[in-house]
């Protein structure tokens, strides 16, 4: 069996459907014969019968919907079709879902699928990492899994979860990765992996931009530089320990993210390292982010705005000459 | 209707019965009325003398629209009230004590002093707590009535309230619609009291009657005079009536002035002569007195003692809520989530 | 109406002239249509032929709709098209190589390549980009349309176009609302093609017709069949220019089937074949066909004329922007805003 | 004549009514006899008549006309209520005036004005700070005045600039800030002050946490210590270069904001600071924000949740004996 990190999303619903009579999905087209514009959802209308709900194209409402289910002991999974339309719910996952539990003591338990991150030719709209914005609120936990086995256990863990999760799928893993079986269990929640150990540097990353990052630590390994990787896998909470533990070892840090620069996930591990490890480091912390414009629609603009693998180790070699 | 108790014909036991019945719940309704009157005022006062921080938000014109939404609900039920629902909250059953404690901000309230004035509720009583971005609960509500749909519960029902200003918002608009395409038994009672804030209808919507988005939403749609307390019962217990019998979602539209500012901070200068002689400009406690009256239904020194206790119950829910202690900064959990374990320390 | 050219009674001079412009019309619209189908299906089989990035979507079933959208507009009115308006952004006046260009990211078309397939425009002149949030565009041409008010522009209308499907969104609420306060010149063509990508009508909406909306907004309402080319130019027609004559705006909903996918990587098997056999799924270029031959209106060697210089155009557009440069990313200006000195150089 | 924050804001929307023709302003409330929830447009219908104007609740909408006007030429002023309720028109600012010159090379010149920042007893949506979330996304001006004389003259800059801004006016300070004139002109946009100098510390503020970080130096300086105090102004652009020359000058950092911790302002400098002026500083940097919880109603909680002069201070004593 080979399944990619879609499937693995897909498979993690179906198991809470199953396992679970709370569960139910709701979103624009997740139900009937079609199972969503990724067919994340594929078959499970079928095999769940009035648990995968088509909604209008209504984000707001779809949250809102959520958020009343949850408070009624039900744990929704709400599917946007992409993060990018997720700006439209924003006001009910901040403000209502992020601030009830701290207001009135009941917690929320909605999971919140956003399809995110930069594909080929998918323009200024169907492109955008969105955790950055989610992150910065409180009463959220935000995830960006990096690996298939990530994206099932995660994503089961996110249900289980009483509290609000924001849960950023990359779309563009979605075919690319794949592993040979699912894991019964992942690890804790909040915690960061050491994706590649390594001394001479550490990237800290997340979600696509993993990947990314382990190919410019491949890059650099022929040239004899030996990089750290850090998959972050939620990025609130944000696993400092762990982010701290590895530039004790490295001296160096280069933290990698695929969001627009201004406050996004790296600039927070930067302060973070730079507020808390300080002394850890021998040479200034790097980031490097999506470029600050609209994410572009032809492919020879969209691989320079993001970072890749060779603008990472590009990055990284200048760090470590410092 | 309401009919009078010194009518030519004799009534038939059943008649009889029925006419007590009606006179009952008026009566019932006119407590809420004048308790929340009372009650209101009170607040009013303390926000005046300082007692209260922020702002104080009353239903003055508006509670016999409001003790109509909590009268017809019961445990189960799911109502989630907005700006000027204090007598409906109170016939759903909110203690009064609860609203003096999210005033002045009592640890022992259901907000604990995280949040403030009309913004409390208790969800799991079927409470909901509104947020202040006007229509975003409509949708919250349907998704209440879904879950207990699906648990297989019977016979409930969710009642929210707007007003004509939150009909115009996006939120609203696609909660409306959401409730019709999955049919829950909801009621949707939307006041026009003629102004959002100090904004005049005309520059609010353009529709002759808001009661003309039923319709186009597939709700079913009634008006009603929010003056008149009578109407005011008998039309939400029919919506309410047929929500519970999976008719289609209800919208009932109706047309008050607000007698009072905004909040108290307000002087409500913006309304204009012309408005304040409209007939939907009528004090509804006023009218509601008036017809008990004349109809003989109660007695003034009944009402009169009404009135008293009503003082009591206020200066005792008041006095309470102020011998309690006030939340402590050293002492406060400040942890956003309930997983404990998954607080970020982010500074 | 479309008259026959072959009737019993013989026409008087201004009768016939009337019934030529009517005619003419019919045909000029035709030929949009024409030229948007061949377009559209160059397009998709570039698509197919991994000659395009991302997506195609196209109008196929929506052309006399959209056509007719675009045939009543004239220089200084404001045009915000959405997802299946080829025909109606072409009798506007977009070039087509613009389309070609924007479709292939050319460095010389509107878009630069920063922005692909149907988010394309011209803002300067009248054609609006269309973000992808369905809604966001209405209040855009409301604001637009005051704009030309205030500076005292006459007799200008704008219209904007959104699918059954967009029609629940809280934007498309927030901006048809507005637009009835503001009294703008606007005419809103929603077009039920009965689907939302694969979400059938019953998950949409519960009303009986869309145009029920009009209403409760104070718009003026109008259903149409899409598929009969001559009720979409009456419609529309009528609706423009009672909006130009300062009527509240107008909501024009038509009924039709989308004949393609949502976008060429879609198969559309959701599409049930009940549906496909209503009469709403007729292919509205054939029903033009069919009535231009029934009434004479042009001969086959006229069409099929027609037929290969909209095939010329096509192949013309497509080899023109195909020979222009792709963009850079080295000579790119990674800057979002016109102010340059107030560029943030962060990383 | 003495003016408050909130009267220098009425005036520069009173001079750009005045001065240009293209100016309107459209917002809840903001017209009539009323002149909005904060008096912010007082007089201003009667005195232009049709161009101020009451809308809807509608903050999408209010925004999109907004956008639609400044294509055709307007420069239009869009009133926030207060800046909570503007989540609902973040698609629009985010998404559609944000990406529009970008795009079609058209810029769109609308204001937003966003009544922000905490006041006792105003609860969890009644006291944001978002400026966080709009300087995020690219595309944007976020203009965060401190003082009344800045009030005044960024808005009227704001006006002039042919990109959208988002101008956070501080709630706070409408009453409690006080200048005996306004100026004809004030420092460039996207340029930080040096609101006192000093020696020993660097503190990077802006808007009302200026004033408290002021007030913060002010008894550190009864300890002798020497503080020097930035006010960033706008926080996008960010002036990394005069945050840089201040910290040459101290060799520590402290930045203190008003918005919620994680990815705020100040992680934003924290990041900049460490990442390009790692070797002026001898100590680690640090920041101070609100608290990651909602923002309470009661004046006891909230008076905890925000950085008073007393934390700040504190912090610093901290970070000085390092
Ligand atoms: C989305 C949103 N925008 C702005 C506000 C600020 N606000 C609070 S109440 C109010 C007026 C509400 O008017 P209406 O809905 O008619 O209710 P009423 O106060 O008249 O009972 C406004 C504008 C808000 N709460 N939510
Ligand atoms: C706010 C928002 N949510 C989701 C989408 C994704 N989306 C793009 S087109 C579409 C279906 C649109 O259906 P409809 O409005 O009926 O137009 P049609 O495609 O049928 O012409 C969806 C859901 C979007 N563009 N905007
Ligand atoms: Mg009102
Ligand atoms: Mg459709």
């Amino acid at each position: 069996m080979s399944l990619t990190y879609l499937e693995a999303i897909r498979e993690a619903q179906a198991k809470l459907l199953r396992d679970d009579p709370r569960v139910f999905i709701y979103g624009q087209d997740v139900g009937g014969t079609f199972g969503g514009a990724f067919k994340a959802t594929k078959g499970l209308a079928k095999e769940f019968p009035g648990r995968v709900l088509n909604t209008p194209i209504s984000e707001d409402a779809m949250t809102g919907v959520a958020i009343g289910a949850a408070l009624e002991g039900m744990r929704p999974i709400v599917e946007m079709q992409f993060a990018d339309f997720s700006s439209i719910a924003l006001n009910q996952i901040l403000n209502n879902a992020g601030t009830q539990y701290w207001r009135t003591n009941l917690p929320v338990p909605i999971t919140v699928r956003l399809p995110s991150g930069g594909t080929k030719g998918s323009g200024p709209f169907h492109s955008q990492s969105m955790e950055s914005l989610y992150a910065h609120y409180p009463g959220l936990i935000v995830m960006t899994p990096a690996t298939v086995e990530d994206a099932y256990t995660m994503l089961i863990d996110a249900i289980s979860i009483d509290d609000p999760v924001v849960y950023c799928e990359h779309k563009y893993l979605y075919y690319h990765l794949k592993a040979d079986a699912l894991p019964s269990e992942g690890m804790p929640i909040g915690r960061a992996r050491v994706a590649r150990a390594g001394r001479d540097l550490t990237i800290v990353s997340y979600s696509a931009m993993l990947h990314e990052s382990l190919a410019a630590a491949e890059e650099l390994a022929r040239e004899n530089w030996d990089i750290e990787v850090i998959d972050l896998r939620t990025v609130k909470p944000l696993d400092t320990s762990t982010v701290l533990g590895s530039v004790a070892r490295t001296g160096r840090l280069l933290a990698v993210g695929e969001s627009f620069p201004w406050g996004g996930v790296t600039a927070e591990v930067l302060a973070r390292v730079a507020s808390e490890g300080f002394h850890l480091l021998d040479a200034a912390p790097a980031r490097l982010n999506a470029k600050d414009t609209p994410i572009p629609y032809h492919p020879n603009l969209w691989s320079a705005h993001r970072p890749s693998s060779h603008a990472i180790a590009a990055k990284a070699r200048r760090l470590l000459r410092e | 209707m309401l009919q009078t108790a010194r009518r030519g014909r004799k009534k038939t036991g059943s008649e009889a019965q029925a006419a007590a019945a009606v006179h009952e719940r008026y009566l019932e309704a006119y407590r809420w009325m004048l308790l929340t009157r009372l009650f209101e005022e009170k607040l009013a006062s303390m926000y005046r003398g300082g007692m209260i921080t922020g702002g104080v938000y009353v239903g003055k014109g508006q509670e016999a629209v409001s003790a109509a939404c909590g009268m017809f609900l019961r445990k189960g039920d799911i109502f989630a009230p907005l700006i000027r629902d204090q007598a409906g909250r109170a016939a759903f059953g909110e203690p009064l004590v609860d609203v003096a404690r999210t005033y002045l901000g009592s640890r022992l309230g259901p907000m604990r002093g995280r949040d403030g004035n009309i913004h409390r509720g208790k969800p799991r009583e079927g409470q909901l707590a509104m947020i202040s971005h006007l229509g975003a609960m409509i949708s919250v509500v349907v998704g209440s009535l879904m879950a207990k749909r699906w648990r297989g519960e019977k016979d409930f029902v969710g009642l929210t309230t707007i007003g004509e200003g939150g009909m115009q918002t996006g939120s609203t608009h696609e909660g409306l619609n959401i409730a019709a395409v999955e049919r829950v038994p909801l009621v949707v009672v939307a006041t026009n009291n003629h102004y959002a804030y100090s904004t005049p209808n005309e520059r609010e919507f353009a529709c002759a009657s808001l009661v003309d988005r039923a319709l186009g939403y597939g709700f079913e749609g009634y008006e009603m005079d929010g003056t008149n307390l009578n109407a005011c019962l008998e039309t939400i217990e029919t919506a309410v009536k047929r929500a519970r019998a999976g008719r289609p979602p209800q919208l009932v539209v109706a047309s008050i002035l607000r007698l009072a500012g905004h909040g108290e901070h307000d002087d409500f200068s913006y309304v204009t002569d012309d408005i304040r002689k409209e007939p939907f400009a009528q004090d509804c406690l006023k009218c509601a007195e008036v017809c008990i009256r004349e109809l003989g239904l109660a007695d003034d020194a009944t009402v009169r003692n009404w009135r008293d206790e009503a003082l009591r119950k206020v200066d005792e829910a008041v006095a309470t809520a102020q011998r309690e202690p006030a939340p402590n900064a050293g002492e406060e959990d400040w942890c956003a989530i309930s997983t404990r374990e998954l607080c970020d320390p982010v500074e």
